[in-house]
């Protein structure tokens, strides 16, 4: 993030010495000058500008509701001022206990509670994690997988099941409930995959019938004794899991946070693996960018979209294996994918289906997750609010021209840059 | 000489001097096997007594149909002999490398049908109304299928729309509140139509002049769309849903003389106006797209948008333009949730049927008349769902739940298979 | 209508395409417009098109200037365009594509097909063009395709005509009926610009020619220049015109193909009982008009689409029926037609794009990880070898011109151990030097002792390459002929009409 | 560029719009909803609050439903709603989206220092005890289950005032009185999803009529529900066209009585029976529909009461002078905690013999003559 202090002294006289000059520098060049770039006048001044535009709007809606300024707009001509400070007392409080319930609780007693908040938003980013990661996977190879929810399902019926009805030590309890939720996870997606193998029927399509299928099939499931249904209850919901076979909490139990997460960001690893080092990534990618060439090159591509979908599906999985052994131990119902599978769309494509990016963005869906509860709690915010604020988030951070627009910042590359040369070429061609 | 390459109908064409022969798919004939052996394992598997009712008029009829009722298990076993036979017919067809009639698969659906609803309703006091499974189809599918018209204008024109479900909500919504202050549903039709089409003005601006990613933008439409909703609906709605929440729905108009025709007049012509205007609106977004000059620029933006701008046809306008008028499609079906189907908005009331319509689209190859026929193969299947358990049958209702997207699922897998979208569709038209 | 330029510069970036470029085409001339591939051409029509806008210069039509926003303009004021890469809506009738943007209607905004009809055929009733106003575009050979654009443009009465290398897909034949349309055109009083960078056909109908070099004029020519003129003036430097080689050290017959025969999925037979073989050290060329089979063909020599007929053996190996891995395996190269499509993924970088068809194995990928160092420094070794012009080997492969591009793929290729190499059009839309190269390395590769199958469309590249040209017609052999057939009779053949004496089919 | 920007600008000020559009209407300070709920509640407790100790601050947490499903979360929330207001005191409200989050909603409302928590519905169970333990001075209310997650008969935290309902019983006489109501002979129910604490309406209802047969010797049809999970269920807790589908269906069928169980979908049934232009009576749930939603007023025969609202409200004001009692709640016939509404409009259409059975089988069931069976007592 420092001045980009490699950058090449050498002024460019001529063409060719420039040329000269660029070849011999290209690593370093590359990568600091782009990094500052980003960061002052491009992405992230964007993704900057882009939360503050909808924390603008949300903080509109926030007064909207707010009681304080909906007297104090009463008598508005009266004393105006009563308004104004309403409304900005109504959003400071509300952003405020989003803060507190998201990062750093600075109203608590002692570091160890102060930090907990975060704690909470790491935990609900672990389930984002993997399965942002499992449709990341399916976009990068050009696959839209809508199924998260059925998949994160399946996992959950795979691992819950593993979870309370056997009888095993721990870790080899957790790992096997793990492993039979990762794979149900994963076999719930390759169907989708082989179907589009095999008769070409399109994914959105299969994983959105596949979602309410895994749905309904979980409710009966649930509401069946013997089967999932907690023995001795009613109500479709199952017994909760054996200590063997949770995720332990990571820092005691104080916090949330458990070992899933590390699962997640091992998760997050492997996938920058697999997408970026693999041999089966770079099939992946191949048939994602162009599976004309892949075909040419040898790539099976009916066999590959099966195994992209089984890759997303074991990542989708994993969020929901995480869900159930490490999140809901007590026993699950019918919504614990949590919308998670939807809201994982949102994260994948926020984080440009790169691994680190999805990291990113769930985390802050999780930041989101947890200080909605927050500024409901203290404050009466209604959560709409916090999606409508994701959203917008979302929707300004992928248009760079229209946040610059509105905020006046200056356009990125300003200065004439080798890449805008790029293209010319082609069209020249 | 130029007359061998060129083509002309009195001089023979490439494609005619080619040889043909005649290319077979096994699809017919698995899918027969698999369906007749579905239905065999469930006679055997569970058989049932009693006798099973069909009703094939409604109340107030001119010309009443008298109901009939059949020996559930005979009649049964009587379809899964012709399921078995049809079956044996497709594979020796398949063997004499003939291809399986399209009359076969239609005798086939209905024999599986027949057997399965046999089987379903032995023994029940309540009986099958054939009218209302007809009638229940259509309404079922009347959100589905504007919002597949309009997805599929919008795919035209080159630009996915994934946010179907955001742009019924969103109408869904301002029709009741129109509809609610005006106390006109006319008013609240209009509104939603503008609704429909401000939700489509957003995912173009960002989509076409911004280029963004246009999954990207409708799937966050969507989720934008819910809570806003959801916002308004617990902040405004509810505190005055005598004002703002309680609708005058459109009457039903039973159309004089054929609503009298036995079966069909009362299952499709005693409705409201929405669904007339549906069944206006299948031919007519059809007879837009293929034969007037607005759906071919239209057309041929979404096809090769290159091509059309370099014949003056302004690329990012077309797209707009349909965009728009796709939007308000949409709105039409989201006005039938508060105007038609139910007097109030609720959260979430649409519950996913974007998203269904989003796969009839696919399914329906991104053509309007196919994509209606989806969505009501989509209705029918949750008709029959309703049907079903009204009788009471023996099946688990959380699996009759499941009926319409397992049929779904099916019907995709089996019959329509691999589809090609508008060739520019998804792709953001960038000129230097 | 008199049309002229006036100082057209248009830059890209830090590139200029054009440089204070000047034309001027009277009505009734042809004037031959003549460059490299990549010299500013195509830009230049564009901006006379209206679809770019010039930063400089302007352009005057009878004397006056005019200004288009866009391509209706351009339109509208009489100008017309036949794009080198068709501007065709493939699912679209003939009928269709051509009213398009100017539709007659009945009221209501309802199309009036009739009319539309009507029109083509009256065009090419005109013109003896014989095309059916009901076909689909995409159904249509790309000759048929061509003339589709020709009454586009004619429908609106366009009295300039710019013909953007229009013969790159056509049949000698084909060309010469364009040649005939052209002067016809001419004889009407339009003002022609004839853009290419095929010498032999700037000589025949040429009224005026102007030479453009890297987006600058650098001279005019008079019509009855030589090719080696031409071709100097045109690159800068002297051109070599043939392809050096060798005489052809034959040994065995390696592949075999046996009475293939490939089906559509609709039933149409594209390849009909198809036999050849293919001795080591012998280039074949497969010629042939697009759209005769030859695609097919070439693609199941890769195993791209599974005959439903027949046999391909090498060295003995039955290879119907395997996957397309099986045959890189028995060490078969493969350049494809359309290598934006099929060759590379254009957002690879351009290490990744040559080693994607090796990733079963050593060196590049080992229990399943990819090797980077092995795979940068063969990048780089390929990149030197294959004179590769890219500012680095993590360059996507998609920004590369033409030319840089199918040396990716031909370094991919030819880097493995071959026993067959496949080169489908190797050198279309690639620039004279790259040309040079590209027919160097296929030689080298024949006498390496090889066998190579080369399909063509061109003639000149089928005569230069070939040592036997096999041709097809409708997915069948019309002959296979030595290379030093005639012309006009590989023209022939061509069209389907088989000569005497030639190698039983 | 320029009108490409201006472009993005509508957009961006139609989505702007939009959200500027929640500014809900100053004018109206006293909205009909709202005071309905208060002549409703008001008319059945009627001593005085006392007043609150110091710092209470009674909350409630939501499970996915949300404060605004029209049925047990609503009700819930509007009986707190009402002690707080009584008392003069604030309180705090969480929304749950899913299961995931009801042990941070509950952290949450730990943290802005809740003195009684109310969670509404059985998902919330686990994570209530959960709490419940960790926080043994805070009081807990969990409103529709028994807080017995090990099954052992006992609440497993003793700070958790367990709220049950035993809508069977009252169901049973809202059978028993639609059999005798019913001139088809066919009464019909459907409900949103087959949870436990739906279908126990739907089946004291089809008991009710079964037993109305027994008495009776007569043969009156219930449409719509076979007994366990069987029956007709919309998929979800929309009113939408689903519901519409299924109300239709039963409708069809030639019931003249239907009990729609499940939040909004009533809404459907009502405009179902709107559309099928025939006299078919209603029957409500939860809370009584002649005073919650006028617009019944002339279809609504009775409503099944669960008095949620009430027991809250009891639960927050015993809690407020700190007479916090945790034995478990079980609304019955007997403490009033379930009922039946009164007929309203249609007092003067049912025969007066056949309310009498029914108050002489609401005794019966009271006296334990006549059982109810239901999964709260199996």
């Amino acid at each position: 993030m420092s001045a980009p202090e490699d950058r090449p002294a050498v002024p460019a006289e001529s063409p060719a010495a420039e040329d000269v000059a660029r070849k011999r520098t290209e690593e370093p060049e590359n990568r600091w000058s782009v990094a500052f770039r980003e960061i002052v006048g491009g992405s992230w001044g964007v993704s900057v500008g882009a939360v503050i535009l909808a924390i603008i709007a949300g903080s509109i809606m926030i007064v909207a509701t707010d009681e304080g300024v909906r007297a104090a707009s009463g008598y508005f001509f009266g004393r105006p001022g009563d308004l104004l400070a309403a409304a900005g007392g109504a959003i400071s409080d509300a952003y405020s206990a989003l803060f507190r319930g998201a990062v750093w609780d600075y109203r608590a007693d002692s570091f160890a509670e102060s930090i907990r908040p975060l704690m909470v938003s790491l935990n609900y980013a672990t389930p984002l994690i993997g399965s942002g990661l499992g449709l990341a996977v399916g976009f990068r190879a050009g696959l839209f997988n809508i199924g998260g929810q059925g998949q994160m399902i399946f996992a959950a019926i795979g691992a819950g099941w593993i979870g309370f009805a056997l009888q095993l030590p721990w870790p080899l309890h957790m790992l096997l409930a793990m492993v039979v939720g990762i794979l149900a996870g994963a076999l719930w997606a390759g169907i989708a995959g082989l179907l589009k193998a095999l008769t070409g029927a399109h994914e959105v399509i299969t994983t959105i019938m596949l979602n309410h299928t895994a749905y309904y099939l979980l409710f009966f499931l649930l509401a069946t004794p013997g089967l999932l249904q907690a023995p001795g209850s009613a109500n479709p919901k199952t017994p909760a899991m054996l200590e063997s076979a949770q995720m332990p909490k990571l820092l005691g139990s104080g916090y949330h946070l458990h070992l899933g997460f590390l699962f997640a960001l091992a998760a997050v690893v492997f996938t920058w693996w697999l997408m970026e080092r693999s041999k089966l990534g770079l099939t992946f990618r191949a048939v994602g960018e162009n599976p004309h060439a892949a075909r040419v090159a040898g790539i099976d591509v009916s066999r590959t979209t099966v195994w992209v979908m089984v890759v997303s599906g074991a990542l989708v999985g994993l969020a929901g294996v995480t869900q159930v052994l490490g999140t809901s131990v007590t026993g699950f119902s019918t919504d614990v994918d949590a919308g998670m599978g939807f809201d994982a769309i949102t994260v994948a494509l926020l984080g440009r289906s790169s691994p680190l990016g999805v990291l990113a963005a769930a985390i802050l869906f999780g930041g989101f997750r947890a200080g909605g509860a927050t500024m409901q709690a203290a404050e009466g915010i209604p959560i709409e609010i916090v999606t409508v604020i994701q959203s917008l988030i979302v929707l300004f951070i992928a248009a760079p021209p229209l946040v610059r627009a509105i905020l006046r910042l200056p356009k990125p590359g300003q200065t004439p840059r080798r890449k805008a040369a790029q293209p010319a070429k082609e069209v020249a061609a | 000489m130029s007359a061998q390459t060129a083509v002309r109908s009195d001089d023979a064409s490439v494609s005619s001097t080619l040889r043909h022969v005649t290319v077979t798919s096994k699809k017919y004939p698995v899918v027969f096997t698999f369906m007749s052996v579905v239905l065999g394992l469930i006679l055997l598997a569970a058989p049932r007594e009693g006798e099973t009712k069909f009703r094939f008029s409604a109340e107030s009829d001119f010309f009443v149909i008298p109901s009939i009722s059949v020996p559930a298990m005979r009649v049964a076993w009587v379809c899964l002999a012709i399921l078995v036979l049809a079956t044996i017919t497709s594979w020796v067809l398949y063997a004499r490398e003939r291809r399986t009639p399209l009359v076969l698969g239609i005798v086939f659906a209905f024999a599986f049908l027949a057997g399965f609803l046999s089987w379903g309703g032995a023994g029940s006091v309540s009986d099958f109304p054939v009218v209302r499974l007809i009638s229940a189809s259509v309404l079922l599918a009347v959100p589905i299928l504007f919002g597949a018209l309009g997805g599929a204008i919008g795919e035209r024109a080159g630009v996915v729309n994934i946010a179907i479900e955001g742009q019924l909500l969103a109408s869904a919504f301002v029709a009741a509140v129109v509809g609610s202050i005006t106390k006109n549903p006319w008013a609240g039709l209009v509104a939603a139509l503008v609704a429909g089409a401000l939700v489509a003005l957003v995912l173009g601006a960002f989509t076409i002049t911004y280029r963004v990613n246009q999954v990207i933008v409708g799937v966050v439409l969507n989720v934008l769309v819910l809570g806003l909703t959801s916002f308004m609906y617990t902040q405004v709605l509810m505190k005055n849903a005598d004002q703002l929440n309680r609708t005058v729905r459109f009457p039903s108009l039973p159309i004089p003389l054929i609503s009298e025709v036995p079966i069909i007049g009362p299952a499709l012509f005693r409705q409201s106006i929405i669904v007339y205007l549906m069944y206006l609106a299948v031919p007519l977004v059809w007879f837009a797209l293929y034969r007037t000059r607005w759906g071919l620029r239209l057309r041929a933006v979404g096809e090769h948008p290159l091509a059309a701008d370099t014949v003056g046809i302004k690329v990012e306008r077309t797209r707009y333009r349909a965009l728009l008028i796709a939007g308000a499609v949409v709105g039409f079906g989201g006005a039938y949730y508060t105007l038609v189907s139910v007097s109030a908005f609720n959260r979430n009331m649409t519950a996913g049927a974007g998203f269904i319509a989003l796969a009839a689209v696919i399914f329906g190859k991104w053509d309007p008349v196919r994509a209606a026929l989806a969505a009501l193969l989509f209705g029918f299947a949750s008709a029959l769902e309703g049907a079903m358990s009204v009788v009471g049958s023996p099946v688990p209702s959380q699996f009759m739940l499941m009926l319409p997207y397992v049929v779904t699922l099916f019907a995709v897998a089996g019959l329509v298979g691999r589809s090609r979208a508008p060739a520019a569709s998804g792709i953001p038209y960038v000129k230097e | 209508m008199k049309l002229e330029l006036r100082g057209i510069t248009k830059r890209f970036g830090a590139l200029v395409a054009n440089d204070h470029i000047d034309l001027v085409v009277q009505p009734g001339e042809i004037h031959c417009l003549l460059g490299e591939n990549g010299a500013g051409k195509s830009t230049l029509m564009n901006v006379l098109y209206g679809l770019y806008d010039a930063d400089e210069g302007e352009v005057l039509l009878d004397d006056e200037v005019v200004h288009f926003a866009g391509p209706g303009d351009a339109m509208a004021a009489g100008i017309g365009m036949v794009h080198q890469h068709f501007m065709l809506v493939p699912v679209f009738t003939v009928a269709e594509n051509v009213m398009l943007g100017h539709e007659p209607t009945r009221g209501g905004g309802r199309l009036d097909l009739e009319a539309a009809r009507a029109k083509v055929v009256e065009i090419s009733e005109r013109f003896g063009f014989h095309v059916d106003p009901d076909a689909i575009v995409e159904d249509l050979p790309v000759g048929v395709q061509q003339r589709v654009e020709i009454i586009k443009a004619l429908s609106r009465e366009a009295q300039v005509l710019i013909f953007d290398e229009p013969t790159a897909v056509l049949t000698p034949q084909e060309t010469d009926e364009l040649m005939g349309i052209m002067r016809q055109l001419k004889a009407d009083g339009a003002a022609i610009v004839f853009i290419t960078h095929k010498l032999r056909e700037v000589r025949e109908v040429a009224d005026r020619i102007t030479v453009v070099r890297r987006g600058a004029v650098v001279g005019e020519a008079k019509p009855g220049s030589s090719d080696a003129e031409l071709a100097s003036l045109m690159v800068g430097r002297s051109v070599e015109l043939t392809v050096a080689k060798d005489a052809p050290r034959y040994s065995d017959a390696k592949l075999e193909v046996k009475d293939l025969e490939i089906v559509d999925p609709d039933g149409l037979v594209l390849v009909d009982d198809v036999s050849f073989t293919v001795r080591g050290g012998e280039v074949l060329v497969v010629a042939g008009v697009q759209g005769n089979g030859q695609t097919e063909l070439a693609d199941a020599l890769l195993g791209l689409v599974t005959p439903s007929a027949g046999s391909i053996t090498l060295d003995g190996t039955e290879l119907v029926g395997r996957s397309v891995r099986d045959f890189l395996g028995q060490g078969i190269g493969f350049v494809p037609e359309d290598r934006g499509v099929d060759g590379l993924v254009g957002t690879f970088t351009v290490a990744e794009n040559l080693i994607l068809d090796r990733i079963y194995g050593p060196p590049f990928v080992k229990a399943g990880s990819l090797q980077l160092r092995a795979r940068d420094e063969f990048a780089r070794a390929a990149v030197e070898e294959f004179d590769i012009r890219t500012q680095g080997i993590d360059q996507p492969a998609g920004r590369l011109s033409g030319g840089n591009q199918q040396k990716v793929v031909l370094a991919r290729e030819l880097s493995r151990e071959l026993r067959l190499f496949v080169a489908c059009q190797p050198t279309r839309g690639v620039d004279v030097g790259s040309i040079e190269f590209i027919h160097k390395r296929i030689v080298a590769t024949r006498d390496a002792g090889v066998p190579v199958i080369v399909v063509a469309t061109e003639l000149d590249e089928a005569l230069a390459l070939g040592d036997r040209i096999l041709v097809m017609y409708r997915g069948r052999i019309v002959g296979i002929v030595p290379a030093t057939t005639p012309r006009d009779v590989l023209g022939l053949m061509m069209a389907g009409i088989a000569p005497e004496g030639s190698e039983a089919a | 560029m320029k009108t490409k920007l201006r472009l993005a600008a509508v957009g961006a000020a139609a989505v702007l719009t939009l959200a500027a559009c929640a500014t809900p209407p100053e004018a109206t300070p006293t909205t009909p909803a709202a005071s309905e709920t208060e002549t409703s509640t008001e008319t059945e407790t009627t001593e005085p609050p006392a007043a609150a100790v110091e710092g209470f601050r009674p909350c409630i947490v939501s499970d996915a439903g949300g404060f605004d499903d029209k049925s047990f979360n609503q009700l819930s929330f509007e009986g707190l709603e009402r002690a707080a207001n009584e008392l003069g005191v604030e309180f705090g409200q969480v929304q749950s989206n899913s299961d995931a989050d009801f042990k941070n909603n509950l952290e949450s409302l730990v943290a802005t220092d809740c003195t009684l928590i109310t969670s509404v519905g059985f998902a919330l169970s686990a994570a209530t005890v959960e709490s419940a333990l960790a926080n043994t001075e805070l009081n807990y209310v969990l409103v529709d289950d028994a807080a017995d997650n090990d099954f052992d008969g006992n609440v497993d935290a003793p700070n958790i005032k367990p709220l049950l309902y035993d809508t069977a019983q009252a169901a049973f006489l809202a059978g028993y009185l639609a059999a005798g109501f019913s001139e088809a002979g066919k009464v019909g129910t459907f409900g949103g999803m087959p949870f436990p604490t739906v279908t126990i309406f739907m089946d004291g209802f089809k008991q009710g009529v079964e037993h109305y047969n027994e008495v009776n010797g007569a043969e009156v049809q219930v449409i719509g529900f076979e007994g366990g999970d069987q029956g007709s269920f919309t998929g979800g807790f929309e009113a939408n066209q689903d519901a519409r589908n299924v109300a239709d269906g039963i409708i069809d069928q030639g019931v003249d009585v239907i009990l729609p169980v499940g939040g909004p979908i009533y809404q459907s049934a009502l405009d179902s029976i709107a559309d099928s232009g025939r006299d078919i009576a209603l029957i409500g749930v939860d809370a009584d529909f002649f005073v919650t939603d006028p617009s019944t007023a002339d279809v609504v025969l009775t409503s099944i009461l669960k008095q949620m609202d009430v027991s809250v409200y009891d639960a927050v004001i015993a809690a407020s002078s700190g007479e916090f009692d945790p034995t478990p709640y079980v609304g019955t016939l007997e403490n009033g905690g379930v009922g039946i509404a009164p007929l309203h409009n249609f007092e003067s259409k049912v025969d007066a013999a056949l309310v009498a059975e029914v108050e002489q089988l609401k005794a019966d069931i009271i006296s334990g003559a006549v059982t109810v069976t239901s999964y709260l007592n199996q």
